[in-house]
């Protein structure tokens, strides 16, 4: 096993209850994003763009299609001799087995899959975010202050803020405290739950943990504040591009909208940091006599003879006749009949809409999940 | 299927492409959005089960290799070698039409000196042939026939083929006749479809002797040997196009927008595998207008679009207007242009304000790269 | 997902304790045998020859290099589209985890793994047996029998016959009794782990038995003893090359001793149903000036310059001058230091044997592990 | 390292390697047991960090092709395109000698243009040359030089160059004067081993301008230019063989049972990567004596072997005794046979009681798939 500088941790997390329907069979990652993407293509491209090649995912809920779905990486081009991207569910052990508690105790029992590869640094990244970020600028900076660990952050708007972990920095950006959900924010400067660890400190603070009987074992509540008060060298790194917690149906159908603006500045066309992902190979998408699409994402093996405004369509797709859909997300399979309205809903995979209904509404405060 | 090996043959020599093969080998030309020609030969042999292929390349091997890989994406395992793609197209002669070329398979005396024993047939088919055909349903007539060799035909076949067109007459499923007419064809000739089953032994005795004959050409052999070898004669029912000139090229693109066409092409079961790409989805602008075409992902489109194929990443800017086209990878038609009656080979830009219209008969072919 | 007419569940065990140390960081199925093999290597390499492309891989205890090892099943060539080798740890759903109770309950907790697939037959395999065997003909069997259940039979040394379950079948070898590790066996036909269930009837009965608070949720004392107790129809398939269990110390140091006989009846070298695995890229073996090898098997990466016979040797073993190795089998890595000794003996992986030592006896009866 | 791309080039017409080249291009050539001649100077790149490699080809491309896949076995990635194999060989002219022949690159125009605009510098090496080479170190002495072309050349150089042997004259790291010697060099001369960086403008500004130089040699350009660039040179320190014929061949092998460069070309933390086969350890018999000899898997040995590399699968039967020779994949040594001073190719077949001896000078070549 080679030694490498920096591996990954992704913590793909529990069942991700607030997705409602959408996780039915699915670990959260591994839920559809922007039509032809999974939540986790987005952290994995990253990983593969800041020369990580390897990414341990920690899941416990479901991993099967997630499993089937990563393989061994290579559609992120992460599969080189002795790297490449890990399952890693809770397994047993001569003293028997555990299921993960939290963040950190997942992290703690791999512990020994970490050591394989003998990293000075690892990366914990999280499942459920959609975002392009160069890592590798993280760690230089994460080397230049020799910092015990550095949370990445970024600006949100201020009332937002009392959402999120805020970090309180000096003028060479060491973290002097770290509010966790604050209700009178000192600042609007966020964590993201994006983390550089000198793998040496990180060992020994979860170690710790993990016999510490009070600890939630979590990462935000436990790990951080306890290293803060430590006195560890901790560092706030500014991150400034498009950045989108997807935990949430809300969240969720905001972030895929936000793909539809013209300005959006999470750019798919881009061959930057491009996205990868395990592609399914379709026939291009055909578009009858009397459709119209405006506005728009479409995915291959997509038969469209409705109408789509302000949509996103995921693989084969089926939009019948004088069919209307509007302000939605459809997963793939899905089947609009003739003459069926669909307006603002998320439809999952393989979901039939019958013919002439009438499925949710523009003018509707709510998103309607149909799975 | 480990007792057929599949051959995908080149043939350069047959076709008229044009501008289409200068920099690529016919196997690669682009077709239907986001297709090599060669992805229907090799789909075909995988979907039938055959899972030992050999594709005879040409000179020009660098995009066939770098389409084919090691043929994951058509199932095909590194591990157990089923893919190897051949030496070819070193024994061209100028003037000389061979429709299966034996010289391309004599240079490769390995690949067949190492063909397992309990392979019983091989399978030929161009590489440029378009059809969504379960060769299985031949393979199956060559054993119930008892057949040294099963030719497949189209019984009036729509398409043109240059020069050594190969008709045959059958007689209870059995030919009986191989006729070459280069012009003159009745509306209900069998016409050969360069795909063919044939027993192991004969092939390789064929091979062995081949210096004998006359002719390189298995064509030529089989047709002044048709007493001697048990040859059978195959109906492909379903949809079938042999693409050797632009004009073939043209109209078979423009078929797949008939979505009987395309059903039967496209969105078969048996799937028609390629390489795959990371594009994103396919985008639709505010005032975009698509009607009658196939759209591939990484498009972004903001005109109007019309009987078209559109390929993977191409651009269609504001105001502009394609119809009855085909618009290859990475191209872009700029601001308020208009193209009609065109083939645009990859990387083509059409700046802003152009007008280019050809007619159906012959449309315009804007080649590689080309700015205008 | 296509549908697949049969596909297998491999049963990786637990720790396989009764291999001692050699199970120290790796589930059994992937402890190295014959030098360059892993045991689980003859099982899918018998699924390819098989056409069955399709193996999940049924284990809990530490499954991180069996995982690395296995990857997508692309050494066996089983990484077909929608097809390949998946490792099935036990995961949460929303009613929460369990851990494997035993093989029945193992293969029970995946039933929805299976219905993916909607195969019409699932063949049940044991991940430390070494054999070659064409599943193939089995499974033409059991069609031609139309069985609900084929149980793969050998014939045993009629003293070895009490340690093995023995079917009694009648003319048309249907079985009609099947007796436990009988006191006084009636014949010598016993079962060697190997079935093939009709899927409908298997996963009928599955449900049944996880619902039974008395079952073991065993294979062989639950499952096959109440089918054939109502009279479903069970048939015995009659396999004769070699097989061997290798699930203690004994029985794996015979089944490797075995690949030195020169008619052994495991003929690793030939073509036919060619035994593969996932190769290590080390130079060819040098064999130095004073080296004397006989009778032995040696992987590439080994420097030798002392004496072997009768041995094993894997991948990157150093055997120094003077050094002895009788009668023994080295792990990758292990080096055998100048002078020393070592007979009948098992080394570990990484293990250095240190100068002048001398290890084991060939008079000795038992097989000593160093690990 | 995203900033470098490397070019592998194709060596025929330097090369006399004889019967060895007969049917596979110089690429592949086997040697040290398990390899390919193309695995040490593709492995080096590799392990020096570069990860988009171009290799050029040439007419026989099939061994090239089925050797290296898409690369995964050198870690070079399917998916991001880390290698190409390129047109290569179209352009040889007889009776000239090029040491770098431009006209390849110029065939693949395509594998040019697409080049990363963060690439700096090509790392451009022969596809025949034996070491084991950090190809960093002749990076960071390109930067610290900031060097237009620094060029790799080994001091007393002990193999033989055919004809257009390159010495260079250095002062201070920079070369002086490129002098072609066909025959007469110095003891301590300082030979150029085919192995050259060179920045990325320097490199396409010489192949937009090439038609108007008098040659398509890279070398020659070089050479006439050394005013206007700058050229630096570096030592290679370690062992170093091109191989380019039968004698150098056979000496390299003989060089590899020599456990300091053994050591230094193959047990090294940089891996030579090959193509990986599934064969089963080695086996010993219980008569077998085997000295100073590289033993690859597959191989069953019942005889003699002494001072030999012995590749995969192949079989030394009861009483047959092998001396000095390299013996390629899946030969046999019939029984009580003697081989001495001789290179068998693949496949050769050696009957019971047969003797054949060559000398340490003159190596016996036997061909492939030859029965004796």
């Amino acid at each position: 096993m080679s030694n490498q500088k920096c591996i990954a941790m992704l913590l793909a997390g529990g069942q991700g209850s607030r997705l409602k329907d959408l996780t039915n069979n699915n670990a959260k990652p591994g839920v559809m994003f922007g039509g032809k993407y999974r939540i986790i293509d987005f952290s994995l491209s990253n990983c593969f763009h800041s020369n990580i090649y390897t990414v341990g995912v920690l899941t416990q809920y479901k991993p099967l299609l997630l499993n089937r779905y990563i393989g061994t990486g290579s559609s992120w081009a992460l599969d080189k001799l002795d790297q490449g991207v890990y399952i890693l569910p809770p397994y047993m052990d001569k003293e028997g087995g555990n299921w993960y508690k939290n963040t950190a105790d997942a992290v703690y029992q791999n512990i020994e899959f970490i050591d394989m590869y003998d990293p000075e640094y690892v990366l914990i990244l999280s499942g459920d975010h959609i975002y392009k970020m160069d890592y590798s600028k993280m760690l230089d900076f994460t080397e230049e202050k020799n910092a015990d660990l550095t949370v990445s952050v970024m600006e949100v708007e201020w009332e937002e803020a009392t959402r999120f972990g805020i970090t309180n920095v000096d003028q060479d950006m060491r973290i002097i405290k770290f509010d966790e959900k604050p209700e009178k924010p000192k600042n609007n400067m966020a964590s993201m739950g994006v983390y550089i660890f000198k793998w040496e400190v990180l060992k020994e603070i979860l170690v710790r943990d993990a016999s510490d009987k009070s600890s939630e074992h979590d990462f935000g509540k436990n790990i951080i504040p306890t290293l803060i008060a430590e006195g560890k060298s901790i560092y706030s790194y500014l991150f400034d591009g498009y950045w989108k917690d997807v935990g949430t149906i809300d969240s969720y159908y905001k972030a895929n909208m936000d793909l539809l603006k013209s300005d959006s500045a999470l750019d798919l066309a881009s061959k930057v940091m491009r996205v990868y992902s395990n592609n399914r190979n379709r026939q291009p998408h055909y578009v009858g006599v009397d459709a119209e699409i405006s506005n728009s994402l479409v995915c291959d093996g997509c038969l469209i003879e409705g109408k789509v405004s302000n949509s996103i369509l995921s693989y084969e797709v089926t939009i019948g006749k004088n069919a209307v859909v509007r302000d939605s997300i459809l997963f793939s399979k899905v089947v609009i009949e003739d003459g069926a309205i669909v307006e603002k809903v998320i439809v999952g995979e393989n979901v039939t809409i019958a013919k002439d209904t009438v499925n949710g509404s523009v003018d509707s405060n709510e998103i309607l999940v149909i799975a | 299927m480990r007792n057929v090996v599949g051959i995908i043959i080149n043939s350069p020599n047959q076709s008229n492409l044009g501008e289409l093969v200068n920099h690529r080998s016919i196997h690669t030309v682009p077709i239907g959005g986001k297709y090599r020609l060669i992805d229907f030969a090799l789909s075909n042999m995988v979907n039938s089960g055959i899972n030992n292929i050999g594709v005879i390349g040409s000179y020009l091997y660098r995009s066939l290799v770098d389409h084919l890989g090691s043929g994951e994406e058509w199932n095909l395992s590194a591990k157990s070698n089923d893919l190897a793609i051949l030496h070819g197209g070193r024994n061209v002669k100028i003037g000389e039409i061979t429709r299966i070329n034996l010289q391309d398979f004599i240079d490769n005396e390995a690949f067949f000196t190492k063909i397992n024993k309990e392979v019983e047939n091989f399978v030929i088919c161009g590489c440029n042939i378009i059809y969504n055909f379960d060769l299985t349903e031949a393979m199956d007539f060559h054993q119930k026939k008892d057949a040294d060799i099963t030719m497949v035909f189209k019984r009036d076949y729509q398409g043109q083929i240059l020069n050594k067109e190969v008709i045959l007459n059958t007689e209870c499923g059995m030919v009986k006749e191989i006729v070459y007419s280069a012009d003159k064809r009745k509306t209900d000739s069998n016409v050969f479809v360069d795909t063919l089953v044939i027993r192991k032994e004969i092939l390789l005795d064929i091979l062995q002797n081949v210096k004998m004959t006359g002719s390189i050409d298995l064509i030529d052999i089989i047709k002044d040997n048709l007493n001697a070898l048990k040859v059978a004669g195959y109906y492909l029912n379903g949809y079938v196009k042999i693409i050797n000139s632009i004009k073939s090229y043209f109209d078979c693109s423009m078929d797949m927008l008939n979505m009987e066409i395309q059903k039967e092409l496209l969105h078969s079961e048996r799937k028609i595998y390629t390489k795959a790409k990371d594009n994103h989805p396919a985008k639709y602008n505010l005032n975009s207008e698509v009607k009658n075409s196939l759209v591939a992902s990484g498009t972004n489109i903001k005109g109007q679009v019309e009987n078209s194929i559109i390929f993977r990443e191409a651009k269609i800017e504001e105001g502009a207007k394609v119809k009855n086209c085909v618009i290859m990878q990475q191209c872009i038609i700029g601001e308020n242009s208009m193209v009609v009656n065109a083939v645009l080979d990859k990387y083509v830009k059409i700046g802003n304000n152009k007008i280019l219209v050809g007619t159906v008969k012959e449309p315009l072919i804007i080649k590689k790269n080309s700015v205008i």
